[in-house]
């Protein structure tokens, strides 16, 4: 299951990636905030842009070879996913369970290709893997599953669950007194599942302000907008009434998801939730705010078009 | 056997005729309407049809509540979330009860193919036929889906109707006609019965056929779309005639078709049997047909299983008459 | 299962009962309000509270009698269940599946045997049944059964279920033009479940305004206060962030039930809670917050010094 | 046999130990800790203990990730809960992802009592055995239950116990050691096989001996703590040595020890079996004695399925010498 640490599809040196980089290392103290850490090695918004585009285009070929996937739940999560694993997180791509890294948990499994992408780029598998996508015999599944794909930490595609799984996650790191944190990724139509609210609960009830969800709310579900389906808002008054501090940011501005997840480092006490405005099919002008491709690939044409918007 | 139709496409049609006829029809989603086919009845009658976002338990129970009321109440999703979701539901609200909630899953199986395991329903018919109250059944194509759709929305109670998501070729011709808890005897035989269910139906005749061709054994093959009840006397007359059983199904060997039969057959009638069913383990991403490959659910699966059965059969009567 | 109408236990005349009486009978502009209509018949506030104690001892006769059961949870809910089935509900004893009924679903089932008593007074079956609770063959069941108690609208027993099936109700009678209103009672441990949450959700999104919820906040769960075990506050603050209108009243004070139920009936567009703040084991010093109590039945000498506090 | 103790109370005892050893252990429950015996942990070591309050999905998703955080975790509700309520997150969470949960569940079958049908767990067996990946173990008695708990604490992966509410005579020997995976012959006999778990098993015991004492009938007696996976070869030679088998289970038909067996025997030693189980409908309030009484659960009831192999097994036998 080891692979090789860079990728050849043009992915980012590994020492970007938080402390598996010279100056991070292992050294604890430095550590402790990978965001304080990265301060020195900023890299440029620009390429941080540059990368979200390049994601986006993985993203859009991995379906639209496979065939069938979610796009549009993809390309709304892309700059979240980009601030996590390239300026929020620690993590060591060539080492998926170092038991410091900070954890990230795909709740919404349905967008395992941005995920994919993302890891990918980040050095945990080639670059030139991401097309076996949904094929038979390939680590990347139709949704995320744990027990094959290198940087997956849960099985997922039944919508709900991430969150009490995430839990499990931040109470293990405080009985370990290990200072990782942990980051799980929802969607907004998933907040109608129960269990989402019962881990709600229970995280505000043991304090676990080592967890930051953030909510993709792009607004969507499966069968339309999520006001006509069934009405969320006001979505962070429920976080705050469940006990959580409740952030509201731009979902595609970078710096916005980065002052968010440095306000979640800073609360002590309670749990923190991002709710990330986002756009469906971001990126993607026949793509955005289309009902249609929650769940569709695009065709031959509709990939070409859309490869040339992201150029 | 040209045609082909997916049976949720057959259920989408079907609700959309059983509404106009019956206004008491109401019908639950939990956004997946637009993969069940249940939109089809919701565009056509929006008052009668409510969809319940990502909630499968709550569906269940607004689904029980609204039949304690008089409704006749058809509630649709993946069959893996029809099922493992919501069980408890299921079982306190719906079965108990019996309240006249009709669940039509669409999805059912591996056959849904790259989603992966997470969205493949290995194991809802036997938690389904765990459910004191309910009637499950798993139509062989379109045609009979159509009518046990209908079947379901004129009788009072529970019922389980478990779909697919592909294409699959139609079996039955136009007269066909369904008849609840009733075994289908597609071919007649004598060597040995395959019974089969929903997509495994097509691939057991295609088995039964080369048996014949290639090695003269002659299979009476039999659907048995209502696994629950089960049609004991077709079964325990395919015992008592054909010596040898095989069944086929797109499920777990767990709690599903197999096991049921086998409970039967070893109370009266015991026959060496071969079970075609996905063993002990969850399938992954792929195409329909590479999944049953690896799951073993072929025809070429079918034969051999066949061809087990036959084997002990004979040794079996060749000890018979030989006596000890 | 046709049953007498009056029980020889003691039970108040039918005609209290609501629109049964002769003078609101089948006349629907009476029937409108059983609120309304059931003024000038007004029992004295007295007689509701001789009432609310004799449910008291029935409940604990009924479980000191089976042996087991849950006191505390009843005895929390009684004041309740005789504003519902003696003041605000319109409903007919003789004929348990009338259509126009307001319908009661108890979601915390455990509390079957406070819900009989009341059945019982109100003359759905002879309160000489009652000692029959959780006894073979009986049609008290430990958890209701709604296949044979009349009366009973819902199976429960497995928390967290009554909200959603109310749901159901109160859509059947929108669609059906009646004009019945919906009512269902939850514990406090029981807003735990996420099921409870998934239909907060929907029951305002459908705008639900034939539907009162009625929680009753007695504080304590089954392994402990709630506040120790699984922290719900600020309890109506999740409420109001579901979409409900939420009301707080004293659990224990009719008059308080009774205005909330008239506020809750004048609200359009939105369904109410109404949060009844009660004291476990209400009415018997020694059960009175006490854990103890939450599941296990009085033994002799218990039931006799607590039917003494209760004459 | 004297002593009785229930299978709860030695969880209770053997989670102490185990955590006592082990400060890897995590213990969850789900608001029944005072019921299922996890508050003596609890009490011993509260950091380690985690009441989740009446939220079941929620504490099956924070078992799996701290038990993909290393941790060694028993989350424990009553069987229904435990099965029925949180079942689809036991598949994504827990099973397809191997992770090392004992789900520990008290109260299973209908000898929970006057609580009714919502409390009787006559399903989860059967749930359970559905899921790739998970051990099933229902333990004889107080010292078997001790040790598969153990057991259980010493292998990685997702395991099911369930334990019962009432006291339940103590079968095994002090020196008895459980085997995971294997059968215990309790009796030898030649005439037919009895196969029985959890409380079925001193009523199998029973039967034996008045069948013999009465009728001369001569039964074997097999425990199968482990549920799954199966000790197919002790299933093999009983089929073969006593050409009968009788499995007795306070569980359903449905899915259960028997459809189990019976899938065994079918695919490799086809003989007359009998099934004590529950029939396709719920229980209700009633004292454990009787509730068994209304399910068919007596040593009577044993004895007239052994009654009926017998007969099944010595017309065969007739049929076989007299040839056809
Ligand atoms: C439990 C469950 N129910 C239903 C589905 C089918 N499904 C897949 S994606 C989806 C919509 C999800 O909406 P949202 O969470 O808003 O995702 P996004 O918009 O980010 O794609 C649904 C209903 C599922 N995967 N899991
Ligand atoms: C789904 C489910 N989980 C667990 C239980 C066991 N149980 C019965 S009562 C109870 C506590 C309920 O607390 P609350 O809702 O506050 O009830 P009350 O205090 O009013 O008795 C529990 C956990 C159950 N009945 N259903
Ligand atoms: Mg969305
Ligand atoms: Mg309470």
């Amino acid at each position: 299951m080891k692979i090789g640490a860079s990728s050849p599809g043009g992915s980012l040196p590994d020492k970007r990636c938080g402390p598996t980089s010279a100056s991070a290392g292992n050294n604890p103290a430095e550590a402790v905030s990978s965001l304080a850490t990265q301060k020195g090695q900023d890299r440029p918004e620009a390429e941080l842009e540059r990368l979200a585009k390049s994601l986006r285009r993985h993203i859009i070929t991995m379906i639209g070879t496979a065939g069938s996937g979610h796009t549009g739940g993809c390309l709304s999560a892309v700059e979240v996913l980009v601030a996590l694993y390239f300026k929020i997180m620690r993590h060591r791509p060539q080492d998926p369970r170092w038991p410091e890294r900070d954890r990230f948990i795909l709740s919404k499994g349905h967008a395992a290709p941005a995920l994919y992408a993302t890891l990918a780029e980040a050095g945990y598998f080639p670059v030139a893997e991401l097309p076996t996508l949904r094929k038979m015999d390939s680590r990347l599944q139709g949704h995320t599953d744990r027990t094959i794909t290198p940087g997956v930490e849960m099985s997922a595609g039944s919508l709900g669950q991430g969150l009490s799984f995430s839990i499990g996650v931040a109470l293990a790191g405080r009985l370990d007194s290990k200072d990782y944190r942990v980051y799980v990724l929802l969607g907004d139509g998933e907040c109608d599942e129960g269990q989402v609210w019962e881990a709600a609960i229970s995280a505000a009830h043991f304090k676990l302000d080592n967890l930051t969800a953030i909510v993709d709310h792009n607004k969507q579900q499966l069968d339309g907008w999520c006001s006509d389906i069934m009405n969320l808002e006001p979505l962070a008054e429920k976080w705050r009434a469940f006990g959580w501090q409740a952030i509201e940011v731009d979902g595609h501005s970078i710096p916005q998801i980065l002052s968010a997840a440095e306000q979640a480092r800073a609360t002590k006490g309670k749990p923190t939730v991002i709710i990330a405005h986002t756009i469906k099919g971001k990126g993607v002008s026949f793509m955005e705010n289309n009902l249609e491709f929650h769940g569709r690939a695009p065709n031959a044409e509709e990939l070409a078009q859309a490869l040339k918007e992201l150029e | 056997m040209a045609r082909e139709e997916s049976t949720r496409e057959a259920y989408g049609r079907t609700l959309v005729e059983l509404g106009e006829a019956n206004p008491n029809i109401v019908v639950l989603d939990a956004d997946l309407a637009r993969s069940t086919q249940s939109q089809m009845f919701g565009h056509k009658f929006p008052s009668r049809f409510f969809d319940l976002g990502l909630a499968e338990q709550n569906m269940i129970g607004i689904a029980a509540g609204l039949a304690a009321s008089g409704k006749t109440v058809f509630a649709s999703t993946f069959a893996v979330f029809a099922s493992a979701r919501c069980f408890d539901q299921l079982r306190m609200s719906i079965a108990q009860p019996r309240l006249n909630v009709k669940i039509v899953a669409s999805h059912g199986g591996i056959t849904v193919g790259e989603d992966g395991f997470s969205h493949h329903a290995i194991e809802d018919v036997g938690l389904m036929c765990s459910l004191p109250g309910f009637t499950v059944i798993v139509p062989t194509d379109a045609v009979e889906a159509a009518q046990a759709i209908r079947a379901a929305a004129a009788l009072l109670g529970p019922f389980y109707i478990r779909l697919s998501r592909p294409k699959t070729p139609v079996i039955h011709e136009d007269g066909y006609r369904f008849v609840l808890g009733k075994a289908v005897t597609l071919r007649p035989g004598r060597d040995a019965t395959i019974i089969a269910i929903g997509v495994m139906v097509a691939l057991a005749l295609e088995a039964a056929h080369r048996l014949r061709e290639i090695e003269g054994i002659d299979c009476r093959v039999l659907t048995m779309p209502t696994v629950k009840p089960l049609d004991e006397e077709a079964i325990l007359q395919a015992a008592r005639e054909t010596g040898a059983i095989v069944t086929a199904e797109e499920h777990l060997l767990q709690g599903g078709l197999g096991s049921r039969v086998a409970q039967v057959v070893s109370s009266h009638q015991p026959v060496p049997m071969a079970f075609i069913a996905i063993k002990d383990v969850y399938s992954r991403s792929g195409k329909p047909a590479q999944l049953m490959e690896r799951c073993g659910l072929t025809a070429e699966d079918i034969m051999d299983g066949v061809r087990g059965v036959v084997l002990r059969k004979a040794r079996q009567m060749a000890f018979r008459l030989g006596g000890r």
